[in-house]
């Protein structure tokens, strides 16, 4: 029951032994550092990623810490503000936007496609040192002395009233913005031209049509926010104001500008991520995934619908209203694609053999805080009912669920699914299944309360609200969360790191899963493959049945 | 494992032979213009917008320019198109000497075309009008057009065709070393034409550029606004 | 290695063409380029008259930017080698030609602000909001609706 | 516990406030049943064919047209639904009516200013009248804040540079709160106040007492002995005196002919723009011999023209009407006097009349000056 055909070149029975795997290929720091293996690549982009995560939350756990109480523990205002940009800024830009397709993606694309590397190595090394410079910019710029703006950067305030280092961050920004250009550029020419032999367009996993439709956002919205941020560097620099009033400049100008890109920009942070539920749910329900194309094209259809819905960010801007009201539409029509892929999701499940493992209980709770997620953008769309909500705690809350509980569900439950594919151990599945619950719960106690604090009226940024205790209830509760939250994302760290060391070897295929990415060894060798693979049959050949028999027979389940 | 990632075969190790890796290259680069593409439209949409509320004062402000100098660059750089395409060509045709010429006559246009620049810019200058605080006060030089709404025109005049000098500057650079790996005959180059048509598409874009610039910059016509007025 | 069918090469990428094509693009190119200079020193705002005068700038704009449109196409064509390029290639070409409109669609909020404010609005009755010519100030002639409301005050004549 | 000390709801206190409750608990009604049973199916399949049980697994399903068509067909109507019903909630929040009781906010770094049709002026702090339809024109004097009040349910941003307008009509009597919602710098949080509701009659006793008591002028009067102050009137008198100045009287809402042809209505907006740069827009027959505005006057002063302008702009108040004015009683509200009458004695010195020029320096200075002001 193989995905794929391959055509030995030396001889197709003889195992690989102890040959050389892209971990063991070199262990030099410049085999490191100027390595153009899309694989080590990865790895790099893992590290800096998850420290730049851990930056980033122990910025919100100050955020959260403060506002426990009404008028403030510890930071003044301006302080406060600098937090709030700091977490933004670093979140958004240096671990959202990058966590899963240039972890995950970068790792996988070429392995899911049966191809030896990305299209062009050499610009995806300089892709990964443009991220660092632009890490390296926007840290120092929130660290000495800090950066007031809030991430969204609006102007007038951050071109000619912030007294911050909002320039050094923007060039942060607009050096990332390239960063996730060439990352674009390179997965876009890798699955058109690259695809082994018989690796047809409808045979392609569904992580690698969530990768290219996040190719096409970043290609296509990256340089848009780029030369906007470039023109408020430009604005602060010679005092020219392109984006103010003072010389007939349209601040919303700004707006519409930044949003082209920065809604999009969610769906680079979360169609990776379905594309990797995709995967995680069909290989642990051992099930084709259910309506592959809808799946499939509704990758497509957020990619391409996510373009025309920036307004809604806008609906009291003073945006025209009927501008405001196509915008209002089409993205009530953009919730139908992310139904269609939470729907089948769930038919997947049904039938199969399903495998609690700890990515399937991220992949599931992911489902879970998806839906709250984007249901709330519901509200948020419908634009009476965002005059009243927009900038407040609810926008906190249900970006929150889509970013957090979309991507970062999604970035653990594949980084679990492939953490033996990338190290070749295994780590232990019964901690992580009971973390995957603590994060969810976690979670939810965090975000939930935000909904009702925004509903209330309590607005977003607020460093006090002595004037308003009724939200304090909502505050303590969310800080409750937010420390629960926080040990379920330190403990996955301490658990994977151990498992480098005292983990079992995991073999080439630990969950018997059936992507192509799973008949390498594990971890996989430079080149992917020891045979180019030929593709005969489809990415998700499962036969639930079949496995249903089989474990009937042996008696017992197939991971224990 | 094949014949793959010998250190002078023109075919990288992750490519299975030359013909994916041209078409590879092509496709990519094509992306990477719409990146590009995307970038100047951001400009150009500021652009229109502002161009839309002040014509008047645009047009007024855009007095000061000079549309020859701007028509001897338009010219100069559709030369350069054109060797450039001819140099490709000599390239599919393997001949080094007149690849190298070609290119070397394509870096002098862009080196004409700067020097026409910094001619046009240090004019610009004198006269304080680069945006910002020391903008000029003197409406005379701008044939009467409203300061704040001519800054805006300046500073955009500057960002855009900046941007824009900024790339044929790039684009210099590239061909220059282009002409170094011809000259030192590395095989990557000799052996396959699609780095040097490549490195080709990148000018004809900067070119393509410059020809919606041209009109925008230097040839606005007469607005209703002012032409009422006399 | 044995090529296969998918990697094949759509089209003639690798096509030589003779001198003279290159020759006669830069030619029609130069000859738009003259023509481009020449329509700038007409004004179609003198030449039209009366109440069409107004939009002879945007003829000249239109006619301007028209032809760098068919400059920039024929040397995306023909200078660039999109025409013998993979359908792939040429795709993606396109794409920012279609996505840059939909970032220009930004417009249709500039051009349709100046009726935020329209009066005789009956909450509740949404069709007495429906908007009137756009990018239109002197309305009287254009909707009889609106002939004798003397009290009419279209917000903002900004934007 | 006392759900009074624990509320999950805003007071309701507005004429939108009905209409919106319904549409968010519509909707939080669709997507609780939407959640509910997608994710008790998830977590029922997750249990029910968990490997090894003994479920039915025959004759699974991998595409089924029908399915599809269902569950796109069907949230897609659900969506049109919610998407017309959101819209014309937007609708009756966006358009003022006709007839509203016009005041006029600026929002600035970090404070409100509010002033009333008859003049009485306060710091952030509105006081409206129940029942009645009030229409808020807003401008903003440095960057983009936003004015928003949880109980009525509507906010709006306050942009520089352009008006922008909102209305609502309390339906309850009590105090709100009123908060900037848009991020705006140090004091974000703290820009905010609260929104009295009172009845018609304590609505009138308090402009009443408050004007007297503070001799506030009204806008018209404010703009008007700015009028004569600046010297507008030197040029603008009762008649049009071409090439140099048209008379302004009855200048509000007529259709305007320019040199160029073009036409506009003089609004607000119009008026502005003449006052501030008036060589923009040139009337036909006159010359361009108006000195501009720009960066003299601040949004205040403006709003006080265009009201004089609006109400006909004929001088008519004796000048013993305009008396000397006496510092507000807002000391308390940020520990200085706001915008109360003596902002229009137009001494640029004041902190409150800051030129609409906005250097970096001058906002670093306002910046430092209030941040000692407003320290808890």
């Amino acid at each position: 029951m193989s995905t794929t055909v391959t055509t030995p070149i030396g001889s197709g029975e003889a195992a690989p032994g102890p040959r050389l795997n892209y971990l063991t290929n070199g262990h030099s720091l410049k085999s490191w550092l100027l390595t153009e293996d899309h694989k080590r690549i990865a790895i790099l982009y893992l590290i800096s990623v998850s420290f730049f995560f851990m930056l980033g939350g122990a910025f919100a756990g100050m955020i959260r810490y403060e506002l426990t109480s009404p008028a403030g523990n510890v930071f003044e205002s301006d302080a406060y503000n600098r937090i709030f940009t700091a977490h933004g800024a670093i979140m958004v830009f240096l671990f959202l936007l990058v966590a899963v397709p240039a972890v995950l993606g970068n790792f996988l694309v070429p392995l899911m496609i049966g191809a030896r590397d990305l299209a062009f190595p050499r610009i995806n090394l300089l892709s990964w040192y443009l991220y660092t410079a632009a890490g390296s910019l926007i840290l120092i710029s929130c660290i000495s002395g800090g950066v007031d703006a809030g991430w969204t950067f609006y102007t007038p305030y951050s071109s000619l009233y912030s007294n911050s280092n909002v320039s050094l961050c923007l060039v942060g920004v607009f050096l990332g913005g390239f960063s996730s250009i060439t990352t674009g550029v390179n997965f876009i020419a890798t699955v058109h031209r690259m695809r082994a032999p018989g690796m047809t367009w409808f045979r392609l996993p569904l992580f690698v049509w969530a990768q290219y439709a996040t190719g096409i956002i970043m290609m296509l919205g990256t340089p848009v926010v780029a030369i906007t941020l470039l023109c408020v560097i430009f604005e602060r620099t010679f005092q020219l104001p392109i984006f103010s009033p003072e010389l007939g400049g349209d601040p919303v100008l700004f707006q519409h500008m930044f949003w082209f890109y920065s809604h999009p920009a969610v769906y680079i942070m979360v169609l990776p991520s379905f594309g990797v539920i995709s995967e995680v749910i069909s290989a642990f329900s051992r099930k084709r995934v259910f309506g592959y194309h809808f799946v499939a094209f509704s990758s497509l259809a957020i990619a391409f619908l996510g373009f025309l819905v920036w307004g809604h960010h806008m609906f009291v801007t003073s945006q025209s209203m009927y501008q405001g009201v196509a915008f209002s539409l089409v993205t009530f029509l953009l919730a139908v694609p992310s139904a269609i892929k939470i729907f089948n999701w769930t038919a997947t499940m049904a039938k199969g053999n399903i495998h609690l493992n700890s990515p399937m209980i991220y992949a599931i709770g992911f489902m879970g805080l998806f839906l709250i997620g984007g249901l709330t953008g519901l509200f948020l769309a419908a634009m009476g009912m965002d005059v009243h909500l927009t900038a407040t705690y609810f926008i906190v809350a249900h970006f929150h669920y889509v970013m957090v509980g979309g991507t970062v569900m999604g970035f653990l439950a594949g980084l679990h699914f492939w953490w033996p594919k990338m190290t070749g151990k295994l780590f232990n599945d019964n901690i992580a299944k009971w973390n995957a619950i603590v994060v969810f719960l976690g979670f939810n106690l965090t975000f939930f309360p935000q909904f009702i604090a925004g509903w209330m009226g309590m607005p977003r940024r607020y460093h006090y609200y002595y004037f308003a205790p009724e939200f304090q209830i909502y505050n303590i509760l969310s800080t409750m969360g937010a420390t629960v939250l926080g040990i379920g994302f330190v403990i996955p760290v301490i658990y994977l790191i151990k498992s480098l060391f005292t983990g079992a070897q995991a073999g080439d295929n630990p969950w018997g899963a059936h992507g192509l990415e799973w008949q390498t060894t594990s971890p996989p060798p430079t080149e992917n493959f020891y045979y180019s693979p030929i593709i005969t049959d489809d990415v998700y050949d499962y036969d639930p049945v079949a496995e249903h028999e089989a474990i009937r027979e042996l008696g017992a389940n197939r991971q224990h | 494992m094949s014949a793959h990632g010998h250190a002078d075969s023109p075919v990288k190790f992750q490519y299975e032979d030359i013909d994916q890796q041209n078409d590879t290259y092509v496709i990519g680069m094509w992306s990477f213009m719409v990146t590009e593409i995307m970038f100047f439209g951001g400009l150009f949409l500021i652009y229109t917008l502002y161009r839309m509320n002040y014509q008047g004062d645009w047009w007024k402000a855009h007095e000061h320019l000079d549309w020859r100098l701007g028509g001897i660059n338009t010219a100069n750089l559709l030369v350069s198109s054109m060797l450039m395409a001819l140099a490709v060509r000599a390239a599919q045709l393997k001949d080094r000497i007149k690849v190298m010429t070609l290119l070397s006559m394509v870096v002098a246009c862009g080196g004409l075309f700067m020097a026409i620049k910094y001619v046009e810019y240090s004019g610009k200058i004198v006269d304080h009008l680069y945006p910002g605080p020391s903008f000029t006060t003197n409406p005379e030089i701008l044939h009467g057009a409203n300061l704040n709404h001519a800054q805006l025109f300046y500073g955009l005049y500057f960002g855009m065709t900046g941007l824009h000098g900024v790339h044929v500057i790039v684009g210099m650079l590239i061909i220059s070393f282009l002409i170094k790996f011809w000259y030192q005959k590395k095989k990557v180059v000799t052996e396959d034409y699609i780095p040097t048509e490549l490195i080709g598409l990148y000018w004809h874009f900067v070119d393509i550029v410059w020809i919606f610039l041209y009109p925008l910059f230097y040839l606005m016509p007469k607005p209703f606004t002012v032409l009422g007025g006399h | 290695m044995a090529k296969s069918p998918l990697h094949a090469a759509e089209g003639h990428a690798h096509e030589i063409h003779p001198v003279s094509m290159y020759v006669r693009t830069a030619l029609i190119l130069a000859f738009f380029m003259v023509l481009t200079i020449v329509a700038a020193q007409v004004n179609f705002g003198e030449i039209l008259t009366g109440h069409n005068r107004q939009y002879g700038y945007y003829v000249n704009n239109l006619v301007a930017v028209g032809i760098a449109a068919i400059k920039a196409f024929i040397v995306v064509m023909f200078f660039m080698h999109l025409k013998w390029a993979s359908s792939t290639a040429k795709v993606w070409a396109l794409m920012g030609f279609f996505f840059l409109p939909v970032l220009f669609s930004v417009f249709c909020d500039y051009g349709t602000r100046t009726h935020e404010q329209v009066d005789g609005w009956i909450p509740g009755q949404s069709e007495t909001a429906l908007p009137r010519v756009i990018g239109s100030r002197d309305q009287e002639h254009l909707d009889p609706r609106f002939a004798n409301d003397q009290n009419r005050n279209p917000k903002s004549s900004l934007y | 516990m006392n759900l009074a000390n624990f509320p999950f709801s805003p007071p309701a206190a507005s004429n939108f406030a009905g209409e919106m409750d319904t549409l968010f608990y519509a909707i939080l009604a669709l997507s609780t049943v939407f959640a509910v049973v997608t994710f008790a199916y998830v977590i029922f399949y997750a249990i029910k064919y968990r490997a090894g049980s003994s479920a039915d697994r025959s004759s699974p399903v991998y595409e089924n047209m029908k399915l599809e068509l269902i569950w796109i067909g069907f949230p897609t109507i659900l969506a049109i639904i919610f998407f017309v019903w959101g819209a014309k909630v937007y609708a009756d929040l966006r358009i003022p009516p006709k007839d509203a009781k016009e005041i006029y906010v600026v929002g600035k770094q970090w404070m409100w200013h509010i002033q009333h049709p008859n003049g009485v002026r306060e710091n952030n702090t509105l006081h409206v009248p129940i029942d009645t339809d009030i229409k808020l024109t807003m401008i903003a004097q440095d960057v983009i804040h936003a004015f928003y009040i949880p109980a009525f349910r509507t906010q709006f941003m306050v942009v520089p540079g352009r008006y922008t307008q909102m209305w609502f009509r309390p339906t309850m009597i009590g105090k709100f709160h009123l908060f900037c919602n848009m991020y705006c710098g140090a004091q974000h949080s703290e820009m905010g106040g609260s929104v009295i509701v009172m009845s018609k009659r304590d609505y009138a006793e308090w402009l009443a007492n408050n004007g007297s008591m503070r001799q506030n002028l009204t806008p018209i009067q404010a703009g008007e002995k700015l009028f004569s102050k600046i010297g507008c009137g030197n040029c603008h008198g009762p008649a049009d005196l071409p090439p140099r100045s048209p008379s302004l009287f009855g200048l509000y809402n007529k259709t305007r002919e320019m040199d160029n042809g073009q036409k506009f209505v003089a609004d607000e907006t119009y008026i502005r723009e003449s006052i501030l740069r008036p060589g923009e827009k040139l009337l036909k027959g006159y010359a361009n011999t108006m000195p501009m505005y720009d960066k003299q006057l601040t949004e205040d002063e403006v709003m006080a023209l265009i009201a004089f302008i609006k109400g006909g702009a004929v001088p008519s108040l004796p000048a013993s009407n305009i008396a000397a004015s006496v510092p507000g009683h807002e000391a308390q509200v940020n520990g200085k006097a706001g915008l109360n009458s003596n902002a229009l004695e137009f001494n640029a010195e004041g902190a409150d009349a800051t030129p609409t020029s906005r250097g970096k320096d001058l906002s670093v200075g306002a910046m430092a000056a209030e941040k000692g002001d407003q320290k808890r």
